[in-house]
Order: C-alpha cells, then structure tokens, then sequence
C-alpha cells in the first residue's frame, strides 16, 4: 500500500519533524518547570513568526506524516484498500493538518 | 492477534512498539490541536484542562504520550539508519538503545514536571 | 471406470531438473508458438537431483584444457564404456551451455581474480576443469532455470506424477503420458507431440542413498514397460561418505562432500584406525569407488563403527580451519547433532548416481517415434563410471538439445496421436492396485529391499548373491502386490505413492541384479568379486535389459570405438598427461 | 517398526494440523524420540508407522530444496535440518510439539502448502536475470572483490523456501506485498553487473505491493536457515528504488517545465 513515492514523503517528514520534535520536547521541559498555563504559553508564543514557522511546519509535516503511517496500519489491520483508503487517509491528512494550523493559529496568532 | 511463536523475537518488539506509539500519537493528535486551539476561543478553558495536569494520573498519562512520542522519535531514527545506513549487524543493540533513549528522555520531562510543577 | 481428466499440449516434459528445465527453455525458443507443458512430481526447480550438486560442472575453456581432453578423461574414467558419440557431444556442447547459463540463464559462478570462471579439479581430471559455486553449484543453476521458466508461458503441471507412457492405437508411436494428479488423487492423461522423459534416474533402492526423496526409478521403470531397451544397468555408483545416523532418519545416506578427503580427512574404523592404507596407496584419496570398497570391507570385517559404518575425523586440521574450509559442511552436521569440525562423523557409501538408463541416440531420441530422454534417465554418456561434475553437465547438455529437437519435431508432426484405450485403462488398473488388498507392512518391504540391494548387489557383488537377491526380489514384488493401501483419500496420499515408488524400485532392481550377473568382470562402478579383473578393454561390452511381456531379456553388445580405441588417444602426442599442479 | 529404538523408549506428544484449505484441526500423535531425529523424521514417522493418510512434503532431506518448511512451534522452520532436540530443549515435555503447514501460503492438505503465490510473486518482482548476453558471447569478467559483486553474493544463496514470507507480519496482512524473498532476490540482481534490468527492477519493487512496505520487523532476517539478510536486502532496494523514483520525478518536472515554454 505504501509506494516509493509515500515513502519519501514519510521519511521526508520525518526528518523534517526530528529537530522539531527536540524542540519541542526542550521546550516543554522548560515550560513546565514554570508550571503550564494559558497566559505563560501565549506569552511566549504570541505574534512570535518563528514559533508559528516552527509549529506550524511541524504541524503540516505529522500531517502528512501521520496519514501515511495510518495508511499503512489501516491496510494491514482493517483491510481498507483502494479508493476509500486513499480518500480517508486524504481526510486524515487535510484534517489533522486543519487542526493543526489553527491550533498554532490561535497560539500564534 | 495472538503472540505466536515467530513473533517472540526483540526486533519484532521493537517494530509493534513504533506502530503502536505513532498510532497512539497521531490518535492523540486532535485532541491535542483542540485543546491548543482553545486558547484563542476561551482561555479560561485551556487554564482549566491544563490544571488538570496537576492530578497524578494526568500527570502518568503524559508521561505516557511523551514517552511515546520520544520512543517514536528515536525509533524512526534508528529505522533510517537502517534503511539508509550501511548495514550494521547490531540491530538488536540499536533497537534496546532507542528504547532506553526514549525512556530516558521522557523520564526527564516527567521529573522536571512533577519537581518543578 | 475410473474417472480420468484429459488435456492437450504440443510438448511435454517429465521432470523439472537440469534436463527438464532446460528442454522446456530450447523448445520455448525453438518453437514459440507451441504449448509446452511441465510436469513434475515434486514443485518446479525444487525436486530432483541437480538441485543437490555440490562440487560442480565440468567444462574445457581453454587455459591449456581442451574438449578433447575433457573428452579423454570422460572415456578413461568410464573404462571404455561410454558411447562415445553421446560423451563427445557432451564435452564439446559444455563449453556453450555454460556460457549459456552464465550469460543467459543468470547463474552467478566464482571467479578468478582476473574476473574468469574460477574452475578447480575433481578425482579423476587431467585439468582444473569444474566450475561451481562455491559448494552449492546445484542451488544456483536450478534457482536461475526455474526463474526463467517461471517467467515464461509454460505451462505447470506440479504434483503431478507420471506413471506410464500410452502408444498410440495401433501402435506408432507415443500418445502421451497417464499422471496422477498428487493434490487431487485423481488420473489425467496428456496427450502431446513429443514427450521428454527427464525423471532423473536416482538409485534409491539401497539402503544408504543419496537422491532426493522423489526419484524412484519412475521413468526407467515406464520405459522398460514400453519394451524400451535399458543400457548399463549395473552401474551403480556410490559416493564413499554418506552420513550415517540410523535408519529411523532421513539424514542418513546424504552426501559428506568429497572435498573433505582431498582437504585431508582421514577415515577411521571402529578401532581408531586409519585403515584405507590397506587397501590403496593413495589411502583416503583414491576414487570414489576405490575409497568406497574400502570402507565397505573394512565393515565387513566387523571393525564397524555403532551404526555400522565407519568414521571420518577432521579434527586433526584445526576445528577452526574445517569450519574455515567447510561452513557448509560443519553447519549442516550441527544441524543434525554431529561436530564435524571437533570430532568424528560416523559415515558409510551410499548409492549416489545411476549410470543406467534408456538407450538414446546423440539427439535425445529412443526407439519410440515421439519420446525422448536426457539426463540421469538416459544411458551410455558415462558409461561405467561417472566422473564428478559430468553429471550436471550431462543433463543441462541433453536437456538442451532435446529441446531443441523435440520443438522442431513438434512443428512437423501432424495431428496428436490417439491412446490405446485399453492400455490406459491397465495403466490405471495397476496403478489402483493397492486399493483393492488390505494388511501387508509397506515399511517391512521397504526396509527389505534396502537391506537385499545393499547387500546382494551393492558396493561388492558375485554371482550367488546376486542370485539369491533375485529370488528375494520377486518373493518381495509378490508381497507387494499383496499389501493394500487404504483407500478413501487419495488426494496427496503419500502412502500411496510410496507403494507405486515401491513398485518401480523393485522393477528396477531386477534389472540392476540381471545386469550385473550378466556383467562377468569388473569395471568402474561394477565390481565383481568373482570376477575382479577389468576384462579385455578391446572387447568392451555393454549390458542390455529389456522387458518382453513378463521377462526380462538381458544381451551384450560391444562399445563402438567410434573416437578413439583403447590404448590409444586424441591428444596431441606431446600433451602432458595432467595440468593439475 | 524400526529395529533401533532405544531401550527405555520416550514418548513425546506431537500436535499435527490436518484438514485442507481454511478447515481443520489438530491431532496428536506419540512418537518415539530418537537420538539423531530431524522434525522430517518426526513426520515422516507418523505417516509411515501411524497414520498413513497423513500430508506433507519434503524432496532433498539436506536443506537444499527448500521444500519442506513448516511451522513448528509456531515458528517457521526448515524440517529436515531441524533437530528435534534443539525445539525440545527447554520445553516442558508436557507441551509436546506443534507442527502446522507454513504461514501465509493456502494449505493445499495437512502440512502441505501451495507455493504458486510466493512464485509469482518472484517473478512479479522481476527477480529474473535479465540477460545482456547471449551464449555465443563471451563469459563477462567480473572481479569478486568489488562491493557490488559481494552485495550481489550476500543475497544469493536463497533457497526459496519461503520460511522468511512465512516469518513475516506484512506478508501476512498486505496481500500485495512481494515479501522477503522476492525482494532479496531482486536486490542480487540489482547489484550484479550483468543484469540488464535495473529500471525494471527498480520500478516493480516500488509500487503498492513493494519493498516500501517493509516495516524491518526483521523476522525473515531471525528466521532464514542460510542466515541471510532479507532486511537489508530490502532496505537496500527502498534506497535505490527512492532515489531512482526522486530522479524520474525531478525529470519529469524538468521535461514539463520545458514542455510550459514550448
Ligand atoms: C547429493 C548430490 C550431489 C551431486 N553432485 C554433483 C556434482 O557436483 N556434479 C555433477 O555433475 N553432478 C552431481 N550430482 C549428479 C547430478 O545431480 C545429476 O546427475 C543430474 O542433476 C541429474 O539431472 P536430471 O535433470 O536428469 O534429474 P533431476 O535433477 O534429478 O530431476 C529429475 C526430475 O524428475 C522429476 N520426476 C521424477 N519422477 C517423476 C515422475 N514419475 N513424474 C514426473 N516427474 C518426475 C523429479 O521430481 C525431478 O524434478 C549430484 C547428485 C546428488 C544426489
Ligand atoms: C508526533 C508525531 C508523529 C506521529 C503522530 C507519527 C505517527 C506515525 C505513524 C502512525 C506511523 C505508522 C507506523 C507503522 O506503519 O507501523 C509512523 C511511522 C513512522 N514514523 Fe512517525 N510519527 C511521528 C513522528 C515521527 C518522528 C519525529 C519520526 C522520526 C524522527 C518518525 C519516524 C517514523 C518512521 C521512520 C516511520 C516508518 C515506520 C515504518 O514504515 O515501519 N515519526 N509514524
Ligand atoms: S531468503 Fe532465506 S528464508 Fe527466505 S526463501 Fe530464501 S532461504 Fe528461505
Ligand atoms: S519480516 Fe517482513 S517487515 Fe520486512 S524486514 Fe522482513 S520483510
Ligand atoms: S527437504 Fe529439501 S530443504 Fe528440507
């Protein structure tokens, strides 16, 4: 189910979510050291380009990231194949990258 | 799916471990995005779901997702190295590292939270 | 009646080995638009003999080595047996089928390291003449032919066990060939052009062997039914280090490479004792026959190891350098619970390769319009003796060119040939046999005939033991024909089949045991100890067995010198007399 | 019987599938232990001295031909190098053995599976040498100490047995998948220099069914009698086949960027 094609988008965004995926781990160490809230996350988040940059690709790469992933487990668990496999795993990856972007939207923005 | 016998061997772990763990994150994902998503529409919310963190069993439960999402990490790590690396004999040894690495870094979250949080 | 599906093809071939594999390849090529049909009794490419070829191919390219000398070697080593006509075409087509399974079929050889065929010798060679890879040449070529055939439009006919040929009605001719399908239980009947009959020969019948569990003299044992004359039936020949762990396993009889002698290997009696020294100078090693009778009198001579055999020690070269030297070899021992690198191997001769087999003309041809044979099944190539690495050459050579001639005979022949009836029906008669009796101990008979092969007409022979085998080989066919098989589920039902395997090996038996009484002196593989001297070389002779109505008739016929006469050579005068260093 | 039974004989209880297709059950049988006994033996003990009707199949008895794999114990194996011991040891006698037809292939009858799939699927991954020459052409030279050579002789000593398609997980749950085997195959060829199909090879290893969808659970690798290494085999041919799939599609988008000037 997973075509040479697939496959490079998933280790693509898997390489491209490894430093972000340390940055964000670093971050949330550091974060809740200072005990989490709304007001300390928006603080250090808000109208920051480099914060919506770096969560905001983070958020578009584990979409596609992820819906390839489900792709496969959803083949091979479920038995879905063919075009109802591809159109969910199109809704996995339009909606969780739609998720994604409003989340740092609203932490961003 | 029953543990027959030719799955009883480490590499085989390690691979449930990664499908199990992205399953896990990426089912985790929305709820995640929704909750962050909060904070523009009513942060008071957000505060709420977040004080929520401060119950041990939450507290467990994160543990658990960024363990998760650290055994991932090095895992898919250690996966590329297979695939794009050239060929090591020590796959197993790869394998319990990623495992350690993971667990080790999730762990320093957990006890920076619950010492400082 | 019995039920009986029935299909058509142009060409059909029996067997799936070096010969099988490569006849469906040529008649494909030759004939593209004909139908070509493989059956086999096993799967494709993994049944059969040639699959198990450890040492390798023997080919002359050049580096001082000629097909003539090649040629030499296959005449000497056969003691003059050989039709020489089948054994120059032999030597001289090696040199393009092996450029044809490298180039072609994909076969991945060692080299040198200037990049060409790496080539090393065998008992028996005057040059570094056999190519290989490295101790699993078999694996190699048969995985690349099944690739290839595979990959074409041949039809697949697996499990599918030939048990006659058919005449056509009124008698010219072959019709085609009665199978049993295995996985159904059920008869089907292939009518075809031409017919290739490729079953591999294998002498089973004795007690140690070493062929795969599938050849059981099937296509002998229907050619003699078809009154085809068998040529060489006494040749037998036994590789002198067959595993020995007890007759409840299978292990038992397959094959310890040669390569452990020539590396050093020293074989021990009972008593610790190198004992080939008595009966050779070269000790360990001599030929495969010499080493062979060796052991086998020094078992007679109650210096047998537990099992009845005795040992080959390694230990004595290093364990670390054996397993160096032989992974193979060591892994497939610990395998089976034994250390070849540290300690001894208890090991006894065992039936390797039949020399026998259906007399054919230089094109695969046999007296019956329509069928052909190449490979192990066909006689006369080798003569007494088969040199190491001949063999698989032999069946890759003659399965090509029967191929080849089977594809341009299929285009010119008319329509297919209808069956005698009433021969099919016998045929399936027979082969249903068993069904209709009850009781009688099919393991018993087994077990007998092993142990009356072994010893009456086995690696020594003289003329009351082979006569006392004869009788008991019919009181055995008898009681075969007594013991039922329990009938309800035919689908693959080996029971079934080891009866029918029983049949044809006790046929084939009777044949080896005529031949050899027929053969009064000694040569190659045949050895009488009544008659232990070679006989005159200028009066050659070959045995012929052929069955008419119930008897079998056994006659002698002279070696044609067509090449090359005893005594003399067709290497230049100043050739040397080895290039082996 | 055979006549060298030991003198206190053992019994040990073995768990025989029998049925055909998708119906069937177990069945045990008592079978003598012996010194040297291989699974085979074991098998071919109950067909001969128990049960006569009973399935399986085997041809060279040396781990030649790769025909006889079964599972045993739930794990694929080569039966006629499988000592008994080496399952026994360790085992609660009581457990006794379990022997079924081999994973991921259709049971044909009792032990016996229909290998067809695992071939054509062999060929499905242009696993066959694509020749460069004829026979009337000279042998190509090739110096054995080059990598490609050695990567090439790594893969090659398959004896498609298919304990390694039998091993594994995807094969299982991904009907396409070309599996272990194949692959491995394909990569051999991939490596050697005389073969001619390269891009074909590349090509038919990564479509839906191809090497991308090797999770590197690496039972084929755990379980392969000659100890090679299909997971690196594969992991080989999803580098080659990636970077071969990044430059067609770089040339495509090249050749239609051309395309919008014309
Ligand atoms: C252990 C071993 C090692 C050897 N090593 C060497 C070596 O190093 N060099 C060398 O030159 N030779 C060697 N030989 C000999 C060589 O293998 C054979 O001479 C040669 O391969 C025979 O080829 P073939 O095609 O005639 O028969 P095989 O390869 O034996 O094939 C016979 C085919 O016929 C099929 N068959 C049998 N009966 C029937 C039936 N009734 N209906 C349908 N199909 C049937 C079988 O299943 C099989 O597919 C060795 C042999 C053995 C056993
Ligand atoms: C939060 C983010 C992530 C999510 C939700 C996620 C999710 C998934 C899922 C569902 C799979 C499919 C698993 C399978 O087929 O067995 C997968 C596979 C994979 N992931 Fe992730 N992943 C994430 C982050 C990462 C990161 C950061 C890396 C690497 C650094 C990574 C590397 C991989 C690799 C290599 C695979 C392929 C495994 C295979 O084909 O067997 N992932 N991921
Ligand atoms: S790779 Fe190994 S396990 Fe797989 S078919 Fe080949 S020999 Fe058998
Ligand atoms: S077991 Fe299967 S998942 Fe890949 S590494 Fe082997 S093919
Ligand atoms: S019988 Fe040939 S590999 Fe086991």
């Amino acid at each position: 189910m997973i075509s040479a094609r697939l496959y490079i988008l998933q280790r693509a965004t898997a390489l491209i979510m490894a430093p972000l995926v340390i940055g964000h781990i670093a971050v949330m160490i550091y974060a809740v050291q200072n005990g989490l809230s709304a007001a300390e996350i928006l603080s250090r988040t808000q109208g920051s380009f480099f914060w919506a940059a770096f969560y905001g690709l983070f958020a578009l790469a584990v979409a596609i990231h992820a819906a390839i992933g489900l792709r496969a487990i959803l083949h091979e668990w479920a038995g879905l194949k063919g075009a109802l496999l591809t159109a969910i795993c199109w809704g996995i990856a339009l909606g969780l990258g739609g998720l994604g972007l409003q989340a740092v939207y609203s932490v961003t923005g | 799916m029953k543990l027959s016998g030719h799955r009883k061997q480490s590499l085989w772990f390690a691979f449930i471990l990664h499908r199990i763990s992205g399953l896990v994150l990426a089912l985790f994902l929305p709820l995640h995005f929704w909750v962050l998503s909060l904070a523009l529409r009513d942060p008071a919310a957000l505060d709420g779901f977040l004080s929520w963190t401060d119950f041990w069993y939450v507290k467990l439960a994160e543990y658990g997702l960024v363990f998760l999402l650290s055994v991932h990490f090095f895992g898919g790590l250690r996966l590329m190295a297979l695939e794009w690396l050239p060929w090591s004999p020590a796959q197993k040894t790869y394998a319990a590292s990623a495992l350690a690495a993971g667990f080790a870094l999730a762990t320093s979250f957990f006890l920076s939270a619950t010492i400082y949080g | 009646m019995t039920e009986i599906e029935r299909q058509d093809t142009d060409i059909l071939i029996l067997g799936s080995g070096g010969a099988g594999l490569f006849a469906a390849l040529h008649a494909q090529r030759t004939a593209p638009d004909l139908k070509i049909t493989l059956a086999v009794k096993g799967l494709i490419g993994k049944c059969g003999c040639t699959r198990m070829v450890q040492g390798g191919y023997n080919v002359a390219l050049g580096g001082g080595d000629t097909v003539e000398r090649h040629f030499m070697d296959t005449i000497i080593g056969g003691k003059w047996l050989p039709d020489q006509d089948m054994a120059w075409r032999l030597c001289n087509l090696a040199v393009e089928r092996i450029t044809e399974l490298e180039n072609e079929v994909g076969c991945f050889f060692d080299r040198n390291p200037d990049g060409s065929l790496h080539q090393k010798a065998f008992a028996g060679q005057t040059a570094d003449r056999t190519v290989h890879k490295g101790d699993l040449t078999g694996i190699e070529i048969i995985s690349r032919l099944m690739e290839q055939v595979l990959r074409r439009p041949v039809e697949k006919l697996q499990e599918h066990r030939a048990i006659a040929f058919i005449p056509a009605t009124g008698g010219e001719g072959l019709a085609g060939v009665l199978f049993i399908d295995m996985r159904t239980g059920k008869f089907r009947f292939v009518r075809a052009r031409t017919v290739l009959m490729s079953t591999g020969g294998g002498p089973t019948m004795y007690r140690y062997h070493t062929p795969s569990g599938d050849k059981t003299m099937d296509g002998l044992a229907m050619a003699l039914r078809r009154g085809l004359p068998l040529r060489d039936m006494e040749m037998v020949q036994f590789h002198p280090t067959g595993l020995l762990a007890g007759d409840h396993t299978r292990m038992t009889g397959t094959v310890l490479e040669e390569g452990l002698r020539g590396a050093g290997g020293h074989l021990l009696n009972n008593y610790d004792d190198r004992f080939m020294f008595d009966y050779d100078a070269r000790g360990e090693r001599a030929t495969r026959d010499v080493v062979s009778r060796g052991i086998y009198a020094e078992m007679r001579k109650s210096n047998a190891s537990p099992n009845g055999g005795v040992y080959i020690s390694m230990s004595h070269l290093g364990p670390n350098k054996v397993r160096q030297l032989f992974p193979g070899m060591v892994k497939r021992c610990a395998d089976s619970g034994f250390d070849l690198a540290a300690g001894k191997v208890e090991v006894v001769p065992t039936a390797h390769y039949f020399m026998g087999g259906v007399v054919v003309d230089v094109d695969t041809k046999t007296q019956i319009p329509g069928l052909y044979v190449a490979g192990e099944d066909a006689g006369g190539a080798h003569g007494s003796n088969r040199l190491g690495g001949n063999g698989v050459a032999n069946s890759t050579v003659y399965g090509g060119v029967a191929g080849d001639v089977m594809g341009r005979d299929a285009l010119k022949t008319g329509a297919l040939r209808d069956p005698d009836e009433g021969i099919l029906q016998d045929e399936i008669d027979r082969a249903c046999r068993p069904f209709a009796r009850t009781g009688g101990d099919l393991n018993s008979l087994r077990q007998q005939l092993r142990q009356i092969m072994w010893d009456d007409v086995g690696v020594m022979r003289e003329a009351a033991g082979i006569k006392n085998g004869l009788a008991e080989l019919s009181r055995l066919k008898n009681d075969l024909y007594e013991t039922g098989v329990t009938d309800g589920m035919r689908a693959f039902n080996l029971t079934w089949h080891d009866w029918l395997n029983m049949d044809n090996l006790i046929e084939i038996s009777q044949v080896i045991a005529h031949a050899a009484l027929a053969r009064e002196n000694s040569r190659g593989a045949h050895f009488r100890e009544d008659f232990p001297e070679e006989g005159s070389l200028e009066d050659s002779y070959f045995t012929l067995v052929k069955q008419t109505g119930e008897t079998l008739e056994v006659s002698r016929e002279n070696v044609d010198f067509t090449i090359v006469r005893p005594g003399e050579t067709i290497l230049p005068e100043d050739a040397p007399a080895t290039l082996v260093s | 019987m055979p006549d060298s039974l030991p003198a206190k004989e053992q019994l040990l209880d073995v768990h025989i599938w029998r049925g055909s297709g998708e119906e069937g059950s177990y069945q045990t049988f008592q079978v003598p232990l012996q010194e040297s006994q291989t699974i085979l033996d074991v098998v071919s003990y109950i067909q001969q001295y128990i049960d006569t009707g009973l399935s399986y199949r085997f041809a060279c008895r040396v781990g030649m031909c790769g025909s006889c794999a079964m599972m045993v114990n739930g794990v694929p194996r080569w039966t006629c190098r499988t000592h008994v011991k080496k399952i026994t040891d360790g085992m609660r006698p009581a457990d006794g053995l379990t022997i079924s037809p081999l994973r991921n292939l259709p049971v044909i009858k009792d032990l016996v599976v229909d290998m067809d799939l695992f071939f054509d699927k062999w060929v499905r991954a242009e696993a066959v040498h694509h020749p460069t020459r004829t026979a009337r052409d000279a042998i190509q030279p090739v110096e054995e100490e080059t990598a490609e050579r050695q990567a090439a002789n790594a893969a090659i000593e398959c004896i498609n047995c298919a304990v390694c398609y039998a091993a594994c997980d995807v094969v299982a749950s991904n009907p396409d998948y070309l599996g272990p085997a194949a692959l491995n195959r394909a990569w051999s060829l991939v490596n050697d220099v005389r073969d001619g199909g390269r891009e074909a090879i590349l090509q038919a290893v990564s479509g839906t069914g191809g090497c991308h969808n090797c999770h590197s659970q690496q039972s084929c690798q755990k379980y392969c009698p000659n100890e090679l290494n299909p997971t690196a085999s594969i992991a080989g041919l999803k580098r080659e086949s990636a970077k071969y799939a990044m430059r067609s599609l770089l040339s495509l988008a090249g050749s239609g960027k051309k395309g919008e000037k014309a």
